[in-house]
């Protein structure tokens, strides 16, 4: 992915939640801004042939993957043109077909769910990297723990990132976890491991696509933490415990700018590509929006559907 | 000048009240802590932990790593070592996580030591729909009810979270305090002189001779609503709220349905082995044949979609529903 | 000389038919794969995995560390990107450990997914007592009864370990196969040509007038012991083996019990929302009044002391005198 | 702990499991013999101030741990006498009030209830250390990776064994865990770690007393990884997978020949003073028989007692 597309990657996802900010009735929402390089990044490095699965905080994951916009606009918005017929939500987007296993909203609950879709990969000898992304908050569990044990151990096609971006929910990294760094805990499991600024989509992509490379040569799985920051409050729904002033710092780290600002010193992006982007990209989350309105809700009897 | 000047109840919230209790609880007895995720400087996902870090400090109040297993193996482990932790789950669901040290060893553990150690940990978590999604809504009581050593309450008024959580933390094994999502908001009424809700004691909320409603938590309110569009069509409901799930008050309901002649038994959770298959069960071996319906959720996961929550979970509509199948004649 | 030279039927223990079912179904389909705690040369704890390693090899025949969250958790995601996984959980107690993978995913993954994914792993384990104490000795089933988009199946028989295998090999979802220890020495028959047994479908055990015991596993041989006592006083029993628990068969039973006009539930595990009620409620729903008396174990965790174990777990005395207490005029 | 009183510890472990196994009526063990070395390496580092916590494999830690024979042997043999009426049993042997907090037969079930343990100490104020011994097999359950995390946030005084005897039933410990030596695990949450011969008593014993004065110290937990050999099967009920060849190098470990041989050459340890001691070793283990014997099993009743 050349350095243009990630910028305009990064910044579908930063107008996509824009508009879905703007609309009342979205339930709540668990935003990617802020960590527009991280998803960016990482997927850059992931092929057709390779599948990404993320935490609850899906929706940069998701675009970035390469989803169509209008049905993830649609699935986030409960309509059934979304690739889960609306009842995935935030928490569950998914579309297999495209690249992108899904989310799932237990925090660390994919670790091991994405070491299964790595054994199964291995097992039919398919030639693509099983990416996972997950928050600093599931480094905390168990999961993390058993999935990197078993990964190294079969040598199995997983790549684990994880989005550090300081916080769960209220509670900050330090107070949460002891390492000094969290890509340390891949250490005792012989796996390589790298931390980067979460905040440069080039340094993700390029550690990304290292420890990929890796991956996919079969050598089994490897560690990538990119140190990140969240934008907004942990979800729409809950309170900011960080202060304002601390806030503008953070807000000032943005990676878009910090982007498109490499990219015009190099000369590669000017101002009027920069607003061309601009446009494409509002007219594509324009659609999106379209498209999610013209689609209906589930029907009622659809609570039955596809049970078992 | 006179006594009449401190009102005989305090107005407060659901939340607060658990806030309260924790609060009074802890300034009396050093060895109650809390643990849990965000409930620190933040006070909880639904501020039911509002002040406490501030008046005991994060030593006695402590944020945990995203880590279920180990906050309830903690919990368990200290209260065994001599502590009373109040250990918050913030959803039941995550429960799932954290199953092994309650269930394989907190309830077993006066058993299986012979009386030696006891594991007075109160485990509180938040069940229950509210557009939160598959993994984040579940009702997961009935599970623990057949656990032996275990106990689970479930209140579902401001007092009764005050109540419940203070005679919880009076136990000598683990209890299960199941609130919901729904209630925090809820406002009500909590007298000065309250004291401890007695675990193993349900409560008649509504009088009625036609029929009996037993349900517990949040559904209380849902039976509440069902019952005034009842009375409306000439219905009178009695509404026993259980409270305790485990020990449950078979007697009380039983009183009450054998009066109205005729059991509904609501419940958010899945029907199958369920609190209401339980509850008439028990109720039928004492009264000998009695009329019965059950009300819960349909048999799917309950998604964040606001359409698809709403037919999964059980509201007013399916209770008057079942109510008057039963006493159709 | 003549096709009479292969016999019909083989005979076969329990273990054996479970190996001899996944034997054939892992030459026939290279999606299963066996992952569990010596399964590989070892063969299973039980020997229930026997030859398998020799047959297929490690990577199909997988040692997995102890670590029953992954476990589970490899097993759910390798049946959603398309293996068809059989988890090995040496006993039903540690799946508690692995319940967040298989309930909060695995098991809604294709409702949440809108039907995109699915997840037909097959998580066989090991429940009931047998003199290994509080945390190896449960009997879970009735949690996972009421878990939407799972399957439970539990064989009693040689035939059905092996039909039931091959059942759950064949879904689309989640199936938790639930044996017991007590289960794999016991022999049985199996006929040449046998087919899968369709899940969902209870069996008539053995005919009798009088009452109807609606039971399931290791409790099936419980209740014809006690049938055996009770014929010798003149009690003829009908034992129903539901041998799948989600779905239930609940038609087989209430035509049984509707047959002789009394129905005892018996389950190993704990009787406060547990199957029997399930069982017991759904029969009376469908025969109207129906008498039911329900057996299970004691409120108590079940020791590996010998005196307690037995006395916790029901067995045929208790059998016996729930059918006469249900008899008597 | 005197180098004699380590020997004589390990000999009694050693004489009562072989008089429990010549009994027909144990049910089934996990023995501890080949394993005495950690048990009473460790337990020679821990006071009276301490508290134990071990796996299922209970014999070897509950009689070094100071227990009296006499009870251990009655609880199991399932009679009322024993410390837990008889009802715990190997599995879940327990007698806090000497010390031993008790055997969890789930594997990994100990580690977070350790941790509460020594949480409940340090907001008591209390000076012990909480030592908690686990198998290699635990290292695998992501119980260790939240226990580890948690007790070095919160500077836990939480002493973790590692008795790896290179198996769980049947599974090498190489096929079920990635990491090089399994204290490695301990690195990424920075607490000091050690590994150490554990067929030496000696060697366990100094490194668990520098961990045990980490931990006493305040400064938090240290994990002793103890590198031992099983000389039974897993359980008295499984089947021996090991090729005799290679039983016969394994018994030729024995931690106590060794601890023994070595006294002897430093003229610690006569022949008169051995004689007197596995003669006071059978001693004890002849009265912890008829003590147990003479004790009653449980009344049926006894099945609803102490359930809540
Ligand atoms: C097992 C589990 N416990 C708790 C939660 C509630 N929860 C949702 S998101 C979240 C924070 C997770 O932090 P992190 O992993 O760093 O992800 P971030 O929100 O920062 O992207 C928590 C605690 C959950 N979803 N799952
Ligand atoms: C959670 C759990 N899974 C499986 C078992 C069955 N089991 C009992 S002991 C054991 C082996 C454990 O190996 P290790 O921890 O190395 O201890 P060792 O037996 O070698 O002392 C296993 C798998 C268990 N008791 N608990
Ligand atoms: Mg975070
Ligand atoms: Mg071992």
């Amino acid at each position: 992915m050349d350095a243009l597309a990630l910028l305009e990657s990064m910044m579908l996802i930063r107008a996509f939640e824009e508009a879905l900010m703007r609309r009342p009735d979205h339930g709540f929402q668990l935003l990617s801004s802020g960590e527009e390089a991280v998803a960016v990044g990482t997927c850059a490095a992931l092929t057709s042939d390779d599948t990404l699965l993320s935490s609850g905080r899906s929706i940069g994951p998701a675009l970035a993957r390469g989803l169509e916009p209008g049905p993830v606009m649609a699935e986030l918005l409960g309509r059934t043109a979304g690739p889960c017929r609306g009842r995935g939500g935030r928490g569950h987007l998914a579309q297999p077909s495209a690249g992108y296993f899904g989310a799932h909203a237990v925090v660390g609950g994919n670790l091991t769910i994405a070491a299964g879709v790595a054994l199964a990969w291995q097992a039919e000898g398919r030639p693509g990297v099983v990416a996972c992304i997950f928050g600093d908050g599931a480094c905390g569990s168990g999961a993390l723990h058993e999935a990197m044990n078993v990964a190294a151990l079969w040598k199995l096609p997983l790549l684990l990132v994880c989005d550090n971006n300081g916080w769960s929910v209220s509670t900050p990294r330090a107070e949460a976890l002891a390492p000094e760094r969290l890509s340390d805990l891949a250490a005792p499991f012989r796996m390589p491991s790298a931390t980067v600024d979460g905040m440069d989509v080039v340094a993700v992509r390029d550690a990304a696509l290292a420890l990929a490379a890796h991956v996919r040569s079969g050598a089994g799985p490897a560690f990538l933490e990119c140190v990140s920051e969240r934008f907004a409050t942990h979800s729409t729904a809950t309170r900011e415990t960080r202060p304002q002033a601390e806030m503008a710092a953070i807000l000032a780290r943005c990676p878009i700018r910090r982007h498109a600002a490499r990219l015009e010193a190099e000369g590669t992006l000017t101002e009027a590509l920069r607003a061309g982007l601009e446009r494409d990209v509002a007219d594509t989350v324009a659609d999106a929006l379209r498209y999610a309105e013209s689609a209906p809700f589930p029907d009622v009897a659809d609570a039955l559907r596809d049970v078992v | 000048m006179s006594s009449e000047t401190t009102p005989p109840v305090s107005k407060l919230f659901f939340a607060e009240a658990i806030a309260r209790a924790l609060h009074e609880a802890m300034s009396r007895d050093p060895r109650v802590i809390v643990l849990g995720q965000d409930v620190g400087r933040y006070g909880g996902p639904y501020r039911e932990f509002s002040g406490l870090h501030a008046a005991f400090g994060g030593r006695r109040v402590r944020d945990t790593p995203v880590a279920e297993a180990s906050m309830v193996g903690l919990g368990v482990g200290a209260a065994a070592a001599g502590l009373r932790p109040v250990v918050s789950i913030t959803y039941m669901d995550f429960l799932l996580l954290g199953l092994d040290p309650l269930v394989n060893y907190g309830a077993k553990l006066r058993y299986k030591t012979g009386g030696q150690l006891g594991a007075p940990v109160v485990v509180k978590t938040t069940a229950g729909a509210r557009g939160q999604g598959v993994a984040h809504s579940q009702c997961i009581e009935s599970w623990l009810v057949g656990v032996p050593g275990l106990k689970v309450v479930a209140p579902s008024t401001p007092a009764d979270a005050w109540g419940l959580m203070h005679a919880a933390l009076q136990e000598d094994g683990p209890v299960v305090y199941v609130d919901h999502k729904r209630l925090f908001p809820t406002a009500g009424e909590l007298a000065r002189d309250a004291v401890p809700v007695p675990i193993g004691r349900a409560v008649v909320r509504r009088r009625g001779a036609d029929v009996t409603i037993a349900t517990h938590s949040y559904m209380c309110r849902v039976a509440d609503s069902a019952a005034d569009r009842l009375a409306a069509l000439g219905v009178a409901c009695e509404i026993v709220d259980l409270r305790t799930l485990a020990p449950l008050d078979v007697d009380t309901v039983c009183e009450s349905a054998a009066r109205t002649g005729a059991l509904v038994t609501l419940e958010e959770g899945q029907l199958a082995c369920g609190i209401g298959a339980e509850v008439a069960y028990r109720v039928r071996e004492k009264t000998g044949t009695m009329r019965v319906a059950r009300v819960g959720a349909l048999p799917a996961p309950v998604s964040s979609n606001p359409v698809l929550e709403a037919a999964s979970v059980p509201g007013p509509d399916e209770v008057v529903e079942a109510v008057r199948g039963l006493l159709r004649p």
